[in-house]
Order: C-alpha cells, then sequence, then structure tokens
C-alpha cells in the first residue's frame, strides 16, 4: 500500500467526547504520525474577571467555576494562596474538613474517568455500573456540603458549614461498601479481556518521555515517575492521615487505570481515617488585611499538579492571578503519546488523559 | 510556599535556564506574566523540584512591550504552550509562538497587559 | 466466573437503583441548597447582599411602586434572578438579618419557560440599576 | 403535571453540546442518563449526531469560539426542535456574566424554550426540563401538522378546489386557535 497522508478531525463536537476540543490527526494510513489541537473553545477570560470583577473574598466562588470536576481544588488553592498573604491562622478541623472533600472529590473524578475508559472500550455495562456506583459519593458529597457539583464549601479562613454525626456516620457506610466494589473493580480491570489486553501497551508513555515533557498526575505515576505535590507540600495533614504514592509501570492506558483505582482506594482509606478523627475547633476564623505580596501555592488536583499565583497590593481587588491547569500542561505530552498509534485508538487514549478543557482554557 | 526569585536578562536567560534544568528532579511548571504598568511587563518562568518540600524556583526579567522574549522550546518541549498563551494574553512577542491558542480576532486582545481597558 | 454467575443471580432480587423520579419526590437532604427568598418587611435595605452576590442575582431596583417609608428611604424594589443565581449562600452569609429577611429554602428552583424574567429582561433592569 | 403514558411511546433523542461550561452540567447530565436518574426510561438516548436529534442540551455561555458551532448545530437539526438551556450560566451568562469572551447566555444566539436553573443543575432539574421539553416537543409538532389537517378539512367538505377562500379559513382558524391559545395562556 502506498503512503497516503490524510488528515482526520476530531471535535469539537463528538459523541465520544465530553469536552469541546478539537484534535486534527495527520494520519499515514491507519498510523497517526501529527497531532495538531485547538484548545480554546472555552476560553472565558477568568483570570482577567478575577482581576477587574470580582473581590478577592469572593474570588474563591469564581475560580470553582473554572471547572466542575475539580472545583473543589481549584476554591481551595486559590483560597490557601490568598491566606498564606492575609494575617490569621486556619483551625485544624477546617483543615480536616477541607481535605476530606478534596479526597471524595478525587475518588468521584477518577471513577467518572474509569466509566468513559470503560465505555470507549466498548463496555456499556461497566460504564452504567460505575456511574451507579459514584452516586453515593455524590450523595456524600450533597450532604456535607449542599451540592452535588459545585461545592463553595471553601471560603477564607476556612469551611462553610460544619459537618454532623450523622453525615459522619453515612460517610463511614457508603466508603465501606464502595471499598468492596473498587477491589471488584480492581479484579475486573486487571482480568477482563476487553478491559485489560486491549488496553495492554496502548497510549504508552515512558518514563523518560514523560520527564522530557513534564507529565503529571496519574499520567505521570502510571509511567513510574515519583511526584505528588500531596507529599511535597505540608500545608495541609496529608502526613497524618495515611497517604501513600501510587506508581506503576508501563505508562499505558492499563497502567493509568491501575493508578486510579489504587489511589481511589487510598483516597477512601484516608477519607475513612479523617472521619474519624476529626479534632475540635472553630470551622471558621477570621482572617485580617487585605492581600499584599506575592503567592505561589500548589496542590494535587485529579488530574495533576494545580498552580495559583496570587499578586496583590494592600487592594481589595488583585495585582494578578494564575492558573496553571494540570491539562494544560500536559498538552505536550498527550501529542507525544498520540504519535506512532493506531487512530481507531484515539478516543479510548483520550478518555485516558481524562483531559479537562474547561481547566484547560480557563 | 517559598518562592526562591532569579532576576535574568532577555539574553542570558536560554543559558541560565539550561544550566538550572535537570528533568530528571526539576519539572517546569509554567510560563507567566504580570503586567507591572502600561508598557512594562514581568516575565517569570516557574520551576519546582519532584518530591521536594515547598521548593519553588522563577526566574524573572522586566521586558517592554516591543521586546521579544527567547523561546526555551528547545530545553523544555512542555513551555510551547504556555508561550502561545503569553504571546494571547500580554500581546508580547515569543520567539516561534504563534498567536490564537485562545483569542479569536474579534474578541478583546491582549486583555492582561497593563494597557488594556474595556 | 463462578462469584459472577451468583452475584448476577443475587441482582435480580435487589432493589433497583432507578429513582422513580417525576413520580416520587426526591428526598432532599438537611443541608440542600435551594431557592433564596426574601421577606420584605424584614428588610432593612442595606444591601450588603446585592454586593456580595458574585454574579449580581440580587438587584435592588429604584422603582415608584413602594412609596418610601423609614427603612426603604430610596423606594427600593428587590429583584432576584433564579436563573442567573449560582447558589453558593454568599448573600445570606452577609445578611446581617440572616434567617428572618434572607433565607436559604430547600425548595427546588422552577424550571423557566419563554417569556419568564431570564436575560434580555434582567438586561433592561440591570441598565435601570446602573443608570441611577 | 406528569403524564407518563402519554410520553411512553415518544423516544426523543438528544444532542448535546458544550458551549463553554465549566463540565459541573455536563457531568450532571452524563448522571441523569445513568442508572440512578435514568433518563432513558423516557426513551430519552444521547446521540452525536444533530441530523437525528430532537433535544437540544446547550451547557455553558456561548464562547466566541463556540458561536458558529452552535448555530451550525441549531441549524442542522430537523425541526419541530427543544432547545434547554442547562445551567445559570448558560440561561443569563451566571458568573462569567460581562467577562470578555463570553456572550452571556445563549439566547442571544438561537432561541431556547426551556431554562434550567442551578449551578450546578442536579439531575433531578435536568429531569424536570426534559419532561418540560418533551411537552414544548409534543406542541411544536402539532403546530406543525396544522395547516396539512387545516387544508384536508376543507377539501372534504367542498369538493371544489378554491385557493382563495382555502387560504382565507386557514387563516380565520388560525386566528381562533391563537385566540384559544391566549384565552388558555391567560388562565
Amino acid at each position: 500500500m502506498s503512503k497516503k497522508i490524510v488528515q482526520i478531525p476530531l471535535g469539537s463536537q463528538h459523541i465520544s467526547l465530553l469536552e469541546p476540543v478539537k484534535f486534527k490527526f495527520s494520519c499515514e494510513n491507519e498510523k497517526i504520525i501529527d497531532v495538531d489541537s485547538d484548545v480554546g473553545f472555552v476560553h472565558r477570560g477568568i483570570e482577567r474577571a478575577c482581576t477587574t470583577k470580582f473581590k478577592y473574598d469572593k474570588i474563591a466562588y469564581v475560580v470553582a467555576r473554572v471547572c466542575g470536576l475539580c472545583a473543589i481544588t481549584h476554591s481551595l488553592t486559590y483560597t490557601m494562596s490568598a491566606e498564606s498573604l492575609l494575617e490569621g491562622e486556619v483551625s485544624m478541623k477546617a483543615k480536616y474538613l477541607r481535605v476530606l472533600m478534596v479526597e471524595l472529590d478525587r475518588i468521584h473524578s477518577h471513577m467518572l474517568c474509569l466509566s468513559h475508559v470503560s465505555e470507549n472500550a466498548g463496555y456499556e455495562a461497566l460504564f452504567m455500573q460505575i456511574m451507579g456506583d459514584r452516586e453515593p459519593i455524590m450523595n456524600l458529597q450533597e450532604k456535607i456540603s449542599g451540592n452535588r457539583v459545585q461545592f463553595d464549601y471553601i471560603d477564607i479562613g476556612g469551611v462553610n458549614r460544619d459537618i454532623s454525626l450523622s453525615v459522619e456516620d453515612d460517610i463511614k457506610v457508603s466508603l465501606k461498601e464502595l471499598r468492596g466494589k473498587i477491589e471488584d473493580l480492581i479484579n475486573e480491570f486487571e482480568n477482563n479481556y476487553t478491559l485489560s489486553l486491549r488496553f495492554k501497551g496502548i497510549g504508552a508513555l515512558s518514563l523518560k518521555e514523560a520527564q522530557e515533557f513534564n507529565a503529571l498526575g496519574p499520567i505521570a505515576r502510571a509511567a513510574g515517575l515519583v511526584t505528588d505535590v500531596r507529599s511535597e507540600s505540608n500545608d495541609l495533614p496529608y502526613s497524618e492521615i495515611g497517604f501513600k504514592i501510587v506508581t506503576s509501570s508501563g505508562g499505558d492506558i492499563y497502567a493509568r487505570n491501575m493508578v486510579r483505582l489504587h489511589e481511589i482506594l487510598n483516597s477512601i482509606t484516608m477519607c475513612e481515617n479523617i472521619v474519624s478523627g476529626i479534632p475540635e475547633g472553630e470551622i471558621k476564623t477570621k482572617f485580617k488585611g487585605k492581600p499584599n505580596g506575592e503567592a505561589l501555592f500548589r496542590l494535587e488536583a485529579p488530574r495533576g499538579e494545580l498552580m495559583y499565583y496570587v499578586k496583590g497590593s494592600s487592594k481589595p481587588m488583585l495585582d494578578r492571578l494564575r492558573i496553571k491547569t494540570p491539562t494544560f500542561a500536559s498538552i505536550p505530552a498527550f501529542v507525544e503519546i498520540f504519535k506512532g498509534q493506531e487512530y481507531a485508538n484515539a478516543p479510548a487514549i483520550l478518555a485516558s488523559f481524562d483531559p479537562c478543557m474547561s481547566c484547560t482554557a480557563k | 510556599m517559598k518562592i526562591n526569585k532569579i532576576e535574568v536578562t532577555l539574553q542570558n536567560v536560554v543559558e541560565k535556564i539550561t544550566k538550572f534544568y535537570d528533568p530528571t528532579t526539576t519539572h517546569f511548571l509554567t510560563l507567566n506574566g504580570v503586567a507591572i504598568d502600561e508598557t512594562k511587563t514581568e516575565i517569570q518562568w516557574i520551576f519546582a523540584d519532584y518530591m521536594k518540600l515547598n521548593d519553588n524556583t522563577v526566574f524573572y526579567v522586566v521586558v517592554d512591550q516591543e521586546d521579544v522574549v527567547p523561546s526555551i522550546v528547545e530545553v523544555i518541549p512542555s513551555a510551547i504552550m504556555s508561550q502561545r498563551e503569553v504571546v494571547d494574553m500580554f500581546g508580547i512577542e515569543v520567539q516561534n509562538s504563534a498567536k490564537g491558542l485562545y483569542l479569536d480576532e474579534d474578541s478583546l486582545q491582549k486583555p492582561l497587559s497593563g494597557g488594556c481597558t474595556l | 466466573m463462578s462469584s459472577q454467575f451468583i452475584k448476577a443471580f443475587t441482582n435480580l432480587f435487589k432493589k433497583p437503583q432507578t429513582t422513580t423520579y417525576p413520580q416520587d419526590a426526591i428526598e432532599r437532604t438537611e443541608n440542600y441548597r435551594g431557592l433564596i427568598e426574601y421577606t420584605e418587611n424584614e428588610c432593612i435595605y442595606c444591601l450588603k447582599c446585592e454586593k456580595a452576590c458574585p454574579p449580581g442575582a440580587i438587584l435592588f431596583v429604584p422603582c415608584e411602586d413602594p412609596v418610601p417609608n423609614d427603612k426603604n428611604k430610596k423606594s427600593l424594589k428587590y429583584e432576584y434572578n433564579p436563573w442567573l443565581c449560582i447558589y453558593c449562600t454568599e448573600c445570606i452569609r452577609a445578611c446581617p438579618k440572616a434567617e428572618l429577611a434572607l433565607t436559604q429554602s430547600d425548595k427546588k428552583p422552577q424550571i423557566g419557560v419563554k417569556g419568564d424574567r431570564v436575560n434580555s429582561e434582567w438586561t433592561i433592569l440591570e441598565q435601570l440599576k446602573k443608570g441611577v | 403535571m406528569f403524564d407518563l403514558k402519554k410520553y411512553r411511546k415518544k423516544s426523543p433523542w438528544i444532542l448535546h453540546y458544550n458551549a463553554g461550561s465549566c463540565n459541573g452540567c455536563d457531568i450532571e447530565i452524563l448522571a441523569s442518563l445513568a442508572p440512578k436518574y435514568d433518563l432513558e426510561r423516557f426513551g430519552v438516548l444521547n446521540t452525536g449526531n444533530p441530523k437525528q436529534s430532537d433535544v437540544f442540551l446547550v451547557t455553558g455561555p456561548v464562547t466566541f469560539r463556540s458561536r458558529e458551532r452552535l448555530v451550525e448545530l441549531y441549524t442542522q437539526m430537523p425541526s419541530p426542535k427543544v432547545v434547554i438551556a442547562v445551567g445559570s450560566c448558560t440561561c443569563s451568562g451566571g458568573v462569567f456574566r460581562d467577562m470578555y469572551n463570553v456572550e452571556d447566555g445563549i439566547d442571544n444566539y438561537i432561541p431556547v424554550d426551556v431554562y434550567v436553573p442551578g449551578c450546578a443543575s442536579s439531575p433531578e432539574l435536568i429531569i424536570d426540563g426534559v419532561v418540560k421539553a418533551l411537552e414544548i416537543l409534543e406542541q411544536k409538532s402539532k403546530e406543525i401538522e396544522l395547516p396539512k389537517k387545516l387544508f384536508g378539512t376543507i377539501k372534504e367538505e367542498e369538493g371544489v378546489l378554491n385557493l382563495r377562500e382555502m387560504a382565507l379559513s386557514v387563516a380565520q382558524k388560525s386566528e381562533q386557535i391563537n385566540a384559544q391559545k391566549s384565552e388558555q395562556n391567560e388562565n
């Protein structure tokens, strides 16, 4: 067969793509040789609005709308960077409650990604099953914060709502049930041919490439790169609640699924530890002053490292707010993974990245 | 988190970053711009170490609107996206970086630069 | 393999996961964040909620209908747009008389159709507010 | 309010487009198709093809780059079609109102029939919105059938084809129908 280069577009509206993103694949016969991406469909201009429209104490609600899936991580990272420029101390209880919400959010985000991966493998039943198993977590989030997706739970000084005893019991019960289900899922993802053999060796990223292209989050950890911001900062009490870094090797879709599944198990352990040991204290403390100076904060979102840069000069409006989102930084790594793969695998590989375009474009 | 700020110039920034950057221990976070006044902009290259507590390194340089910022894609391939973003947001030229990552022709141009008012 | 069969068999006798929503109401959790409710008699017109609202879904629009009185000196009328509200409860935390003047109920907001005051009519209200 | 039997026969297919939302409403749409809320028991199917869809679910305040796609998708759908704006930012811009790259709600570009509030809209509200949209879809398809029916009855009664009289009577009848409708609306 002669070599012929074909351009195949994917997106911006496509059945297997939840996100408005356009990829243009240059394919040589069936093989992808180059990828061009257009990620600007969701650009709204949040960074500018945060410095011209909203005061510093409202920004936590605005940046939560950068991304619905990691909303809590966005508002938490912003809040913590703003708090480091103000005078005051967050109580230990508020810190524990913040971590609890972040980890619950990570569980449901990873489960959503896994359900997408199984849907793209042609396993519709498992998609439905994981989406069904995810509902108790959504329910817990609603019980704690009052809403299923956009929590608006974190504010400067602490958290907005206290947790009641009955909710703590609910969390224990639901997480215990979920643990059993995730263990079954691990078995399924390891042994089912549709999910394991189909995905082994596909969309692989080597450790060297991961370092060269600065891959982040589960993609990097699946390639064997030991990086997790949760152990790179001591502002949140991660070391006290049993956090472990989950890594794998191989860097293919199968390894990414495994990393996500084991991270869910680790998050469940952490949530259980938090619920059984929430310290006493206030949920909100007063912070004084206006943000002055520069602060840079990183936090591990479900998709990788999230960074906020805040600059203020003692005014209610900030001078600059910079958001670096995980998907945005990983796009060069995505492009590298696509090269050399079969076009037929493109949707499955894309789903395994768990891309978030609303994060990317802001 | 702690920030180590290192001042550089437009001429030696690529050299300094090449010397500093080791892909096995450090990763590049982002290229950031901060508008200082109507014409001056501070450009920052932000790095962080893997598995080290609170360690961020920031190289910074203050540039004018007409200056051309050198590209570091040769050293760090993943910088391409944030370079294109800075071109769009601040209207500052970066070597080998095209316009139009986010903004269309009829939307507000260089929205984050100091001279931009609605 | 056998465990899967056992699971499939036991699933036959389980309650279905699906809620029969439009027929039976969904049980609300205690903390559900629903519509913002306003009591005009209790309001002291400090306009704190209007300033606090991130999207600007609460407006006190000057009009002629309520005659100016002690509390409401500028004859303002409370307007609320449930299709703009993001239900963040920031207004209630800002309200000095929370639980009396401004409360968050557990009622779900109404579905809008054509003719409801959603977007273009709201823009007119915003212009009215800015014009003063 | 809910007459399920009426809808059981129909199977409206939905098309989903993200015009710049934060993904919150998108995952809630997915959740409402998943087992717990299961919109599929009304016959609702998520398709990626505008040419087979009846209901257009849009999330997000229209950003500059998604404007053309939104209008294009709307025009590609066959009528009768219903547009549902899911989420506060789709209805009126929400928290993104007045940002520089945002067009404050999709009804500046395409006609919207149902506005679903909430940030993010819970599956419960999305189901309410879809049920409401099905009512409107029913009504719209009846309206499309209307002129044909009127022509048919005239032909049977008179046996002669008089175009002018037919047109006049159609006008009268549609006036009557409009008057009835406005009465109903007032009630």
